[in-house]
């Protein structure tokens, strides 16, 4: 399809817009990785969510 | 500040100072560390490395403990070993501690990883102390050391103290509580009248 | 009240589980279809020609700014008066989406902008509202970022909200009235009545579209602030915990 | 270059990045100071592209004083500065790195903010060009003035305020020089080249002096 003379405008703005969401998306996936990660290494150090004392909160 | 004041202290032994608050045994032991200028007098280290400076044979561990709270505590620990110069003297064998064995030998192996804001007080100290650990230097000058620790990490410090004495190094020490060390001399500040301790032995 | 029964953040995590998936499925068919009515449904406007097409991303964008700044001031309401537990994480995550689609709106306005006016920005009333908001949005980022403890960030940055959501009718009046003294508003509008459906349609398949984005990103970032918050609990205990091996041992027969 | 000196730039940089730092606050005060400025001189586009450059130097001046106050205060309220005039390390470099660190995390994101801000005063994209040239150049020089100013008050609780009325007299060379540069490559006739060498002769020698005298400072803060 023709996008006209200013073809360059529009497809830059959607282009842009796609950017923000993917590195948004990126973020958010790299964050939830740090996490899992740190929890995981926690898991390994033995250290549970539940008190060893009380078996459980 | 202080008038008439001299001593001097051999590789391998300790020197305790004590006196009353505010007599000035921290403005001491930041005057020997080289943070205050002296107004006459001098400092001098024998048998210390050529060309450097006596305050860069010296660890402080003052009152502040220079812990970050952003970074992990081995974060914390491995930015002074590396920043910090290691110095030699005849006389001293320190080694190197890896980080990690220093935070096993004061009980904080499990706080490695973590930001060093979830330490406490204690925990803190004990970091600060790793410090004069994994960098080498024969000279502690250690205010109040035995600030905010419990009965364990303060036998823990003892232990380390003595080792560092028996590696041919020197302590200065300001303290309100009795320290077990081998080999100590006794600086006891007052007010008025001097305060002299004249001792005829020369650092190796 | 079935809302406070996900008060809990493990139920919370585990509702997010199942209803991710669906909402990423919406989201991306609404997408496509958004787009495709928009690009080849739509025709072009007989006196913008082809730019048209930016507004449907652009309108939809800027709805979603503000819808998300009034989610994250109702959210700061549920974190002081109803102190719901969740409702800090939610202001929270909310506002960097909130500022993704703010900048959005103002990069696709400032596109759009440029052929139209023939400059990619004036100080018009709108535009120079919308930005006050992303500087409001990324204000808030700051302040959550600069104190440590989460509650306490949470209190500080709800107050912030709520105060912002007082004062932008405000502001967004008084920049009107500023913006009018000074220049003839130069801002196009789409007037209600008149869009044609055939505008309109994929104008609100975008919205929708947008809406269900935001959601999947909010809920993906409220489990990321859920966990980020375990984590710290977690590790306040490790340090606290004198002997962790002895832990493990004693923790072992409890799993 | 030496492993303390990388450790050094690392540690400085992580810490501004991590929680409780505040390396992107100052872009966020840049953006404030350019969004308030339409406010008070009106949303006049050729006026503002007039004095676009300015504002901009002017935002970018306010952000890294402003910035500042932090360089070395931190580190002297939890006595790393002590350890540090202990360590063995020379501490003009120490300095200087800790001001490189600085700039990274809060100059250069200025920089890279410029080019993004000049569309909202409609500048042209070779003024643009050339006040984020001048910037990148310019503001190193700022931070290594600004943290003389740093290092004389880092002793005092709230430091902040007087650190920028001292420093800013220091600043208005950096300033003189980084407009008249950003003005000249916009209006042809008058040459780019002479003003903007003398910006960057600004900056090395704020690399020479800077580091000299906060590290003078900062000893005779220690007692």
């Amino acid at each position: 399809m023709d996008l006209g003379p200013h073809a360059g405008f529009i497809l830059a703005s959607y282009g842009l817009c796609l950017l923000t969401v993917l590195v948004l998306i990126a973020w958010i996936r790299i964050d939830k990785a740090g996490q899992e990660k740190a929890l995981r290494e926690l898991a390994e150090q033995g250290v549970s969510r539940r008190r060893p004392e009380d078996g459980g909160r | 500040m202080f008038e008439d004041l001299s001593f001097s202290l051999e590789g391998g032994s300790a020197l305790v100072v004590t006196g009353a608050n505010g007599i000035g045994k921290s403005s001491l032991l930041r005057t020997l560390a080289g943070l205050v200028p002296l107004a006459q007098g001098s400092i001098r280290l024998e048998g210390g490395a050529p060309d450097t400076p006596p305050q860069e044979h010296i660890h402080y561990f003052g009152h502040q403990d220079a812990v970050k709270p952003a970074l992990s505590a081995l974060e914390n620990l491995q930015f002074w070993r590396n920043f910090c110069a290691a110095a030699h003297g005849s006389g001293f064998s320190g080694d190197p501690m890896e980080p990690l064995k220093a935070f096993d030998i004061l009980g904080i192996e499990h706080t490695a990883q973590l930001p060093a804001a979830f330490l406490s007080a204690g925990q803190k100290r004990r970091l600060s102390l790793c410090r004069l650990l994994v960098t080498p230097r024969p000279v502690w000058l250690m205010d109040e050391p035995t600030a905010a620790l419990d009965r364990v990490s303060e036998s823990q410090l003892l232990d380390l103290m003595n080792a560092h004495l028996a590696a041919g190094g020197l302590i200065v020490t300001a303290t309100h509580s009795d320290l077990a060390l081998e080999k100590t001399l006794n600086l006891h500040l007052q007010t008025g009248d001097a305060a002299d301790l004249p001792l005829e032995d020369a650092p190796q | 009240m079935a809302f406070w029964d996900y008060a809990n953040p493990t139920r919370f995590l585990k509702l997010v589980q199942v209803v991710l998936p669906w909402l990423t499925g919406l989201c991306v068919v609404a997408f496509a279809a958004g787009l495709y009515m928009s690009f080849f449904v739509a025709p072009e406007d007989y006196q913008q020609g082809q730019t048209v097409r930016i507004m449907y991303i652009h309108v939809p964008a800027a709805w979603l700014s503000m819808m998300c700044y009034s989610i994250m001031a109702v959210s700061s309401l549920g974190t002081l008066v109803w102190k719901h537990p969740l409702a800090d994480v939610s202001a929270k995550t909310a506002a960097p989406i909130g500022a993704a689609f703010t900048f959005m709106a103002l990069v696709t306005g400032s596109l759009w902008g440029k052929p139209m006016w023939g400059t990619y920005w004036v100080w018009d009333a709108r535009l120079t509202s919308v930005l006050v908001l992303l500087i409001m949005y990324l204000g808030l980022m700051t302040l959550w970022r600069t104190m440590d403890d989460p509650i306490k960030a949470g209190k500080a940055a709800a107050v912030l909200t709520l105060a912002g959501a007082l004062n932008l009718p405000v502001i967004k009046f008084s920049v009107d009235w500023w913006n009018t003294l000074h220049q003839p508003a130069s801002v196009m509008r789409l007037d209600g009545p008149t869009i044609h459906p055939d505008i309109l349609w994929p104008l609100l398949v975008m919205a929708v579209a947008f809406t269900l984005l935001f959601f999947v990103l909010h809920l993906m970032a409220m489990r990321n602030e859920i966990l980020r918050r375990r984590v710290r609990t977690l590790r306040l205990r490790a340090a606290s915990a004198a002997h962790p091996r002895s832990a493990v041992a004693t923790a072992q027969p409890a799993e | 270059m030496s492993t303390w000196a990388i450790v050094l730039f690392q540690r400085d940089l992580r810490l501004s990045v991590r929680v409780g730092g505040s390396a992107l606050v100052g872009v966020l005060f840049f953006l404030a100071v350019v969004t308030v400025i339409p406010f008070g001189v009106g949303p006049d586009l050729n006026l503002l592209s007039r004095i676009g450059p300015a504002i901009l130097w002017i935002g970018a001046l306010l952000a890294t004083l402003l910035g500042l106050d932090r360089l070395f205060q931190a580190d002297r309220d939890d006595g790393t500065i002590d350890l540090m005039l202990m360590a063995g390390r020379p501490l003009e470099l120490v300095v200087l790195i800790k001001c490189l660190a600085h700039w990274v995390a809060t100059g250069l994101p200025l920089v890279v903010a410029a080019p993004l801000l000049g569309v909202f005063l409609n500048l042209e994209p070779a003024a643009m060009a050339a006040v984020t040239l001048t910037l990148l150049v310019g503001t190193p020089a700022l931070t290594l003035i600004g943290a003389i100013g740093a290092a004389l008050t880092v002793t005092l609780r709230r430091g902040g305020l007087l650190l920028a009325v001292l420093v800013v007299p220091l600043a208005i060379p950096v300033l003189i020089f980084g407009v008249s540069s950003a003005d000249a490559a916009i209006h042809d006739p008058v040459p780019f080249l002479t003003p903007f060498l003398i910006l960057c002769a600004l900056s090395l020698i704020a690399a020479v002096i800077g580091p000299i005298a906060s590290a003078a400072a900062l000893r005779f803060a220690a007692d």
